[in-house]
């Protein structure tokens, strides 16, 4: 392979990486900005929707469509639960939240690890196949992903950015006492907001099936990735996580293609400490006034 | 002999310049009333002073010393104190606490002092309940912060300044949220803190019965320059004031 | 300020607890409890020092690379023929020295933004520790850690080892609660509580946290080391991003407040997973429940439990005194 | 329209108001006076529906609302412009204000109240995209009185209006009062330290002392009364 | 009734829980076969075989507390177990102190040693089969520019260096690159190692990480030979990357399930814990009926001294694999090293054929 031939592959493969993230981080970020709570349970709900997706589809050989509603649906009733019983006593009490988001981390992956087992499984591939384009090649199965990636990412900061339940959300975020006197229904908003956080995460899960192996602990690692990115990217700001994961993906194929892959990562945590240290505020984040 | 200079003084927020080349100076024993429309830039101007932005251009010097930048904890400890427009307490501590903390710089030599011995206890609580004693808040000393009314935060601000034993303390709108009544007992506390402990002030207000009757001189700001200066008959006669800050009606309750 | 009200019966308490913690070696059934308190001494270190970071207001993630630097440098001074009694104090100052140079840059950031830095830095140890394997022996550890010496007394079994660690963590116990009590203490509340009110006081609130971060991460880096003698073994796995969790959730469950919680919380989590371990299987999912439980229905910690009980009597009165106050 | 019966708020131990009664008739402007923490908010706070009543019965329009949750209250008309501002600081100004129309979905309703705002508040037309949280004390007042506006209520809670505005603002926010009181025809509870301002303007007032109504009665009667003048005008 | 009861020590938690099933099932297995013939007998008495779990959730900290319970507050004397290297090592002076006798799964060449008298490894490492499997490999292919993949952890850095090595004696180039433990997109590793390499070497991965390896390969069009000469990772590896991507793919094969005895130890694994078995396990099942042969012979079930010095002793004990024995007095100066034949297979049309068969010293 020519050198610019590798370089173009690298940057594609980067953007490739890091949409698969980028769909990690916005669910994670909404339910940060909303409820103030650093869920480090958001994996387990990416691994569910993997898991239910690889079941229904992998082993029990649905139609493709119908598993993917069925995950996601079952992921979006899981977080719901999880929300009613657990995490609403959590909201905007940040310390304790995150703790409490380990425990049910614990739950859910060893309950996942009783009910199915240890062994990682696969998913037949969706799509197969490549796409090459003068020699750079383009996997179909990731393709999908990022298509998917794609839509969730501009449909949510549509839904955030310009909706009446958008605005809800963010004015809940900031000031839950005084949204209620605006006759926002906070007791609505949160669950709310938590359930479409997760769902993305179990969505996260459908798509990275067919591509990835699925077991109980596949969610602790997209978990850590999408907090350093959306911390990156700046909290709670959806265009925030998808900078912040596109710069992550890249440096990780960039650092993989040329360097090496242990060095990879600490590069990027030292992009981290950088990018935190020159704009405290995160790449895409603001500001609040002092005083 | 003057006490703050301020020279040509600036500060940007992106595009938006809050205070423009600004210049005034406060001496010793004053009591300077700041005044101009909302969104003038006094509260910027208060920022800059006291450390807790820096200036665009421009410098501030408080007792000869150039502060300009400066963070605002040393700018404390060099006797330059200020009030924050939001009640600014410690709704978790009690309100004796509270004022406690602030006479911790003063209180303690360095960071360490102190480590073994429980003096500087007694001697921060003291002094604390004297100042509350000013402020007519001993009653609620043992209540948490949070749990006070807000002009009763906002009064025990203005404690919480005082307790760092300023030479000069600068108040953003102390009066706000009290009732005539209340205003005008703040301002004989704060005469009394005037003559007492000599300390020199600097207010925003818009209250403009307190800073006529508490005020020697006035500045009055509006976006961001300095429109007027003068004694406080002079600044409410003129119609530059009258028009961008006043209104019609000139004086007002 | 707030001095932790000492009564005699506190007296009596504390007197109680630090003789049953003296006399384990005697009455307990086995060396396998010994053992179970070493671990929990060490356990205490690490939450005390995190307890003093998050005194001031930031909350450590990384608190385990700490344990890991100290961890090493006292594995590899002393393999070097140092002794480890004095390689334990050098780990605790290099641990120290990092966060003091990194709590320099990175305090001025503010919550979540300093949580990840710090987990950051964890992360740089361990993968440091894993690639440089001509030092750290990469992911297979440093086996052969020499013991403790006390003056030629080695602490190789565990009754051995016991005292020691246990003087260790009621040392830096004490050492906190002078801390706590001081203005040092004071400010680092006040920091937390309203960063810019306590600037504004004439604090610098910048190098309060710089100094709690770097003595809390101090302690984190002598309790590493101390593990790290007792066990004779370090790996990059020793201190992962879950022992920085578990060191948190120590000091959530047992409380924030005062040095009471990281005892509490130490006391009851550290048994627990052995507690649990009849129930194969199930012992995460329970211990994850507990963890919920607790934090849903004790949010200020166990500790908070003990001091409601304690000043009850003290609440009723000065309530009915406030109530009678308000009627005019 | 409100009629509020002998209720009682608690914070804890400590018994904030205590057995208070005051109504509102429609189109009215009424205002309470008093010192700090005489209880002015906590009454706001519990027409509103923040604070529960530990005892006592508010009526609106009839119907018995204590015991409905906050967002219910708004949807049937009452708004609150809430003391300290509260504006939702990561927001633009005019997020702010559509939050502010969230119970009122017709659309080009909003479109109109909107302007009306603008309309009283010109300086918010500049500063539309701007982030509330960066604006100034005064600025931030007029999104808070203007977000309230924004639900179209036909009893509006403004508690504080004044708090940290330009006299010629003060006199803006007074003449605005008047003109929404009457062009709209909305009901106005008004909580005010500035008692001159606030008894000029209202019908009826009422004034708190510890919890408890002290006085009440016609505005300009209250004016003129001895011990209103002595107590809360500082004459 | 008397009993003597073997502790599963392994990280039945976290991301070696596979392995630790494994482990569980075997004990189980040898458990259940003594136990229905009516318990062991030992010495005139016959004793029920329990066991009892404990899990390091892959800590060293943690290994070393539960081998502490299991030792001292359940006073249980056998363990399968430690499962990581760094358990193995962080425990080893505890159990040789208290004479426990140990069945590990440790590749780590420190785990055995003059120094551990009572730990025994009863699967086979890298340090015995890589020599001749690459030998053999590259005597057969044409292979000179090697590359290899390894997660960064304990096993990947050991397997590195012992496949470096052997590949050395062999006459090739190994360039070995580790890679963090989460990752799963290798495209731009193999971007950059692939354009200089006439092989893949990917011994060591788990199966599922293999397969991915494997199948991002071949997207990016490598057609060279691959090699996987550890692990036992045939089935998992088709599934994951599909048959046309594995074909022509040399795998280490740890079992052979031509064997009557090995196939049906697969099956009993497969209807009681479902069709994913580890490799690992029937070596465990292997070693503990070598356990209990020692035992018998023995006489005792307490003096682990006496017992561990009859098994020392013992060669040729028919297993479910073919007959073993102990070896690696050479390689760790003590002859705890379980001797057993292993293959080498080549996928071929979606299945997998036996190649050659390798003892310690050479494949045929
Ligand atoms: N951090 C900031 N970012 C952007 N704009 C700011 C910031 N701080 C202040 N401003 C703008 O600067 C101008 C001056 O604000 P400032 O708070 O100084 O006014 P002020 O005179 O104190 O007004 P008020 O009397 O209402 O408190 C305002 O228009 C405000 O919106
Ligand atoms: N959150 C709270 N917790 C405990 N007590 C409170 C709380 N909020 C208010 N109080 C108490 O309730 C009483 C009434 O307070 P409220 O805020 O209603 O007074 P206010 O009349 O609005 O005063 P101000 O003019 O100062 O705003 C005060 O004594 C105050 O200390
Ligand atoms: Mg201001
Ligand atoms: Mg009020």
């Amino acid at each position: 392979m020519s050198m610019d031939i590798i370089l173009v592959q690298t940057v594609v493969n980067g953007l490739m990486v890091g949409m698969i993230y980028v769909l990690m981080a916005i669910g994670f970020t909404m339910v940060f900005g909303i409820m103030r709570i650093v869920n480090f349970a958001h994996g387990e709900f990416y691994m569910a929707g993997a898991f239910l997706f690889a079941i229904l589809y992998g082993s029990n050989g649905l139609p493709f469509s119908i598993s993917v509603l069925l995950a996601i649906g079952a992921t979006a009733l899981l977080g719901l639960l999880m929300e009613r019983i657990v995490f609403r006593k959590f909201r905007g009490n940040e310390l304790n939240g995150m703790i409490a988001s380990v425990g049910v981390a614990l739950i859910l992956q060893n309950s996942a690890l009783l009910m199915w087992g240890s062994s990682a499984r696969t998913v037949p591939p969706v799509v197969s196949g490549v796409l090459s384009v003068g020699g750079i090649v383009f996997p179909w199965s990731r393709l999908v992903v990022i298509i998917g990636a794609i839509v969730a990412v501009v449909s949510l900061n549509l839904l955030i950015g310009h909706t009446r339940i958008g605005r809800a959300m963010r004015a809940v975020a900031q000031d839950a006492e005084i949204a209620q006197v605006q006759g926002i229904r906070v007791d609505v908003i949160f669950p709310v907001a938590f359930v479409l956080g997760v769902s993305l995460a179990g969505f996260a899960g459908v798509l990275m099936a067919p591509v990835l192996s699925v077991s109980p602990f596949i969610g602790l690692a997209p978990t850590l990735k999408a907090f350093v990115i959306v911390v990156i990217g700046g909290l709670g700001s959806v265009p925030g996580a998808v900078a912040g994961g596109l710069l992550i993906g890249l440096i990780e194929s960039f650092a993989g293609t040329f360097v090496s892959a242990s060095l990879s990562e600490i590069l990027q945590f030292l992009v981290v400490i950088a990018v935190v240290l020159l704009r405290p505020q995160g790449l895409l984040g603001r500001k609040e006034r002092e005083a | 002999m003057s006490m703050l200079q301020v020279e040509s003084l600036k500060r940007s927020f992106g595009g938006l310049v809050a205070v423009r080349n600004v210049s005034f100076e406060v001496n010793e024993g004053d009591f300077l009333g700041l005044i101009g429309p909302n969104g003038a830039g006094k509260t910027t101007l208060f920022n800059v002073i006291s450390g807790v932005l820096s200036p665009s251009a421009g410098t501030v010097r408080f007792l000869g010393r150039d502060i300009s930048g400066q963070p605002a904890n040393q700018t404390v400890r060099q006797g330059l104190s200020r009030t924050f427009q939001a009640a600014t307490i410690y709704p978790e501590a009690t309100v004796i606490e509270n004022v406690a903390r602030g006479t911790l710089a003063s209180n303690v030599s360095g960071l360490w002092g102190g480590f073994l011995s429980s003096k500087w206890r007694v001697a921060a609580k003291d002094k604390a309940s004297g100042v509350l004693d000013l402020f007519g808040l001993t009653r609620r000393a043992g209540l948490k912060a949070r749990e006070l009314s807000y002009g009763e935060q906002r009064r025990l601000g203005v404690a919480i300044a005082l307790a760092s034993e300023p030479r000069l303390l600068m108040l953003d709108e102390p009066v706000a949220g009290l009732n005539p009544e209340e205003a005008a007992e703040l301002a004989s506390v704060l005469r009394r803190v005037k003559s007492e402990r000599g300390v020199t002030m600097v207010m925003v207000e818009h209250h403009m019965r307190t800073v006529m009757g508490l005020c020697n001189r006035v500045v009055v700001l509006d976006h961001g320059t300095l429109i007027a200066q003068g004694t406080p008959a002079e600044v409410v006669s003129n119609p530059v004031v009258i028009e961008a800050y006043l209104g019609k009606e000139a004086i007002h309750a | 300020m707030n001095p932790p009200t000492t009564k005699p019966m506190s007296y009596v308490g504390i007197a109680v607890a630090v003789g049953l913690a003296v006399l384990l070696p005697w009455f307990a059934p086995n060396q396998f409890y010994v053992h179970l308190a070493t671990v929990g001494c060490i356990n205490l270190m690490l939450v005390l020092g995190l307890a003093i970071i998050a005194r001031a207001g930031q909350l450590s993630m990384g608190h385990g690379g700490f344990a890991l630097v100290g961890g090493y440098v006292s594995a590899l001074l002393s393999m070097k023929g140092w002794p480890p009694l004095l390689t334990l104090f050098i780990a605790a100052v290099v641990a120290a020295v990092i966060a003091a140079a990194l709590g320099w840059i990175i305090l001025r950031l503010r919550g979540v933004y300093f949580v990840l830095v710090a987990f950051a830095f964890s992360q740089i140890a361990v993968l440091l520790a894993l690639d440089m394997s001509s030092i750290t022996g990469g992911a297979n550890g440093l086996v052969g850690v020499p013991p403790i010496s006390i003056f030629g007394y080695v602490l190789r079994a565990k009754p051995q080892f016991y005292p020691f660690a246990l003087v260790c963590a009621l040392t830096t116990l004490l050492l906190t609660w002078l801390l706590y009590r001081s203005p040092l203490g004071t400010m680092m509340a006040a920091t937390a509580e309203n960063q810019r009110l306590t600037e504004s006081s004439g604090i610098d609130t910048h190098r309060v946290q710089v100094i709690a971060f770097t003595v809390g991460s101090g302690i984190a880096g002598f309790a590493g080391a101390l593990s790290t003698h007792y066990l004779r073994f370090i790996s990059p796995d020793s201190y992962t991003f879950w022992e920085s969790v578990s060191y948190l959730t120590m000091l959530v469950v047992g409380g924030r407040d005062g040095v009471l919680g990281p005892v509490v919380g130490v006391v009851v989590l550290t048994p627990l997973p052995e507690l649990l371990r009849s129930t194969e299987g199930l012992q995460h999912i329970i211990y994850g429940a507990v963890l919920v439980l607790c934090l849903m229905f004790v949010p200020n910690g166990l500790a908070s439990l003990i001091q409601t009980w304690r000043s009850r009597q003290r609440v009723a009165t000065t309530g009915a005194a406030r109530v009678a106050e308000e009627v005019p | 329209m409100l009629d509020v019966r002998g209720i009682s708020v608690a914070y804890g131990p400590l018994t904030a108001v205590r057995n208070l009664s005051l109504s509102v008739a429609d189109g009215a402007i009424v205002s309470l006076i008093g010192s700090n923490g005489a209880g002015k908010t906590t009454t706001m706070k519990a027409i509103i529906g923040l604070k529960p009543v530990s005892g006592g019965e508010i009526y609106f329009d009839g119907e018995r609302i204590d015991g409905a949750s906050a967002p219910r209250r708004v949807g049937r008309g009452i708004a609150l412009s809430p003391e300290g501002r509260r504006v939702f600081p990561q927001m633009s100004v005019l997020d702010n204000l559509l939050v502010g129309s969230y119970s009122q979905r017709d659309k080009a309703h909003q479109r109109k109240t909107l302007d009306q705002i603008y309309g009283y508040f010109p300086r918010l037309v500049e500063r539309r995209s701007q982030m509330a949280g960066s604006l100034s004390g005064g600025e931030q007042q007029m999104v808070a009185i203007g977000r309230a506006l924004m639900a179209r209520p036909r009893l509006l809670l403004l508690d504080e209006p004044s708090l940290g505005l330009a006299p010629i603002i003060v006199d803006e926010i007074a003449r605005i009062i008047v003109e929404i009181n009457r062009d709209i025809g909305m009901s106005i509870i008004l909580v005010e330290q500035n008692a001159k301002l606030a008894l000029n303007l209202c019908n009826e007032a009422y004034v708190l002392e510890t919890g408890a109504v002290a006085l009440s009665g016609k505005g300009k009667d209250l004016l003129a009364s001895d011990y209103v003048r002595r107590a809360y005008l500082g004459i | 009734e008397d009993s003597v009861t073997i502790g599963v020590h392994a990280s039945f938690s976290g991301a070696g829980a596979a392995f630790a099933e494994g482990m569980l099932a075997a004990t189980d297995f040898a458990a259940e076969d003594v136990n229905k013939g009516g318990g062991l007998e030992v010495g005139g008495k016959r004793y029920k075989i329990l066991i009892k779990q404990y899990d390091d959730r892959y800590r060293a900290a943690d290994a070393v507390t539960a081998m502490d319970r299991l030792m001292i507050q359940d006073g249980i004397r056998f363990v399968v177990g430690p499962m990581g290297s760094a358990a193995a090592v962080a425990t080893k002076d505890q159990t040789t102190s208290g004479k426990v006798i140990t069945m590990t799964l440790a590749f780590t060449p420190r785990a055995l040693g003059a120094d551990a008298p009572f730990a025994y490894r009863p699967v086979i490492t890298t340090g015995e089969f890589s020599d001749p499997q690459v030998a053999w490999l590259m005597k057969n292919t044409s292979a000179k520019q090697v590359v290899s993949l390894l997660p960064n952890d304990e096993t990947g850095q050991q397997i590195g260096v012992a496949n470096f090595n052997s590949y050395a004696k062999a006459g090739a180039k190994l360039q070995v690159e580790y890679f963090e433990r989460e990752r799963v997109d290798f495209v731009p590793i193999l971007t950059r190692l692939l354009t200089k390499a006439d092989g893949l070497e990917l011994g060591g991965n788990s199966p599922t990480t293999a397969g991915l390896i494997l199948k991002q390969a071949r997207e990016l069009g490598y057609r060279g030979p691959v090699f996987v000469t550890g692990g036992d990772v045939a089935a998992e590896m088709l599934k994951v990357a599909g048959k046309d991507a594995a074909e022509g793919v040399y795998v280490h094969l740890p079992i052979d399930t031509g064997l009557p005895d090995t196939a049906a130890y697969v099956a009993r694994f497969k209807a009681k814990y479902g069709p994913n078995m580890n490799g690992f396990s029937p070596f465990f099942y292997a070693g503990l009926q070598m356990l209990f042969t020692a035992m018998k012979k023995a006489g005792t079930v307490d003096d682990t001294t006496k017992i561990a010095t009859t098994l020392d002793g013992l060669s040729d004990v028919p297993t479910a694999m073919g007959n073993a024995g102990w070896t690696g007095e050479q390689k760790y100066g003590i002859k705890h090293q379980i001797d057993l034949p292993f293959y080498v297979g080549q996928m071929k049309d979606g299945v997998v054929t036996k190649v050659a068969t390798c003892d310690v010293n050479a494949c045929k």
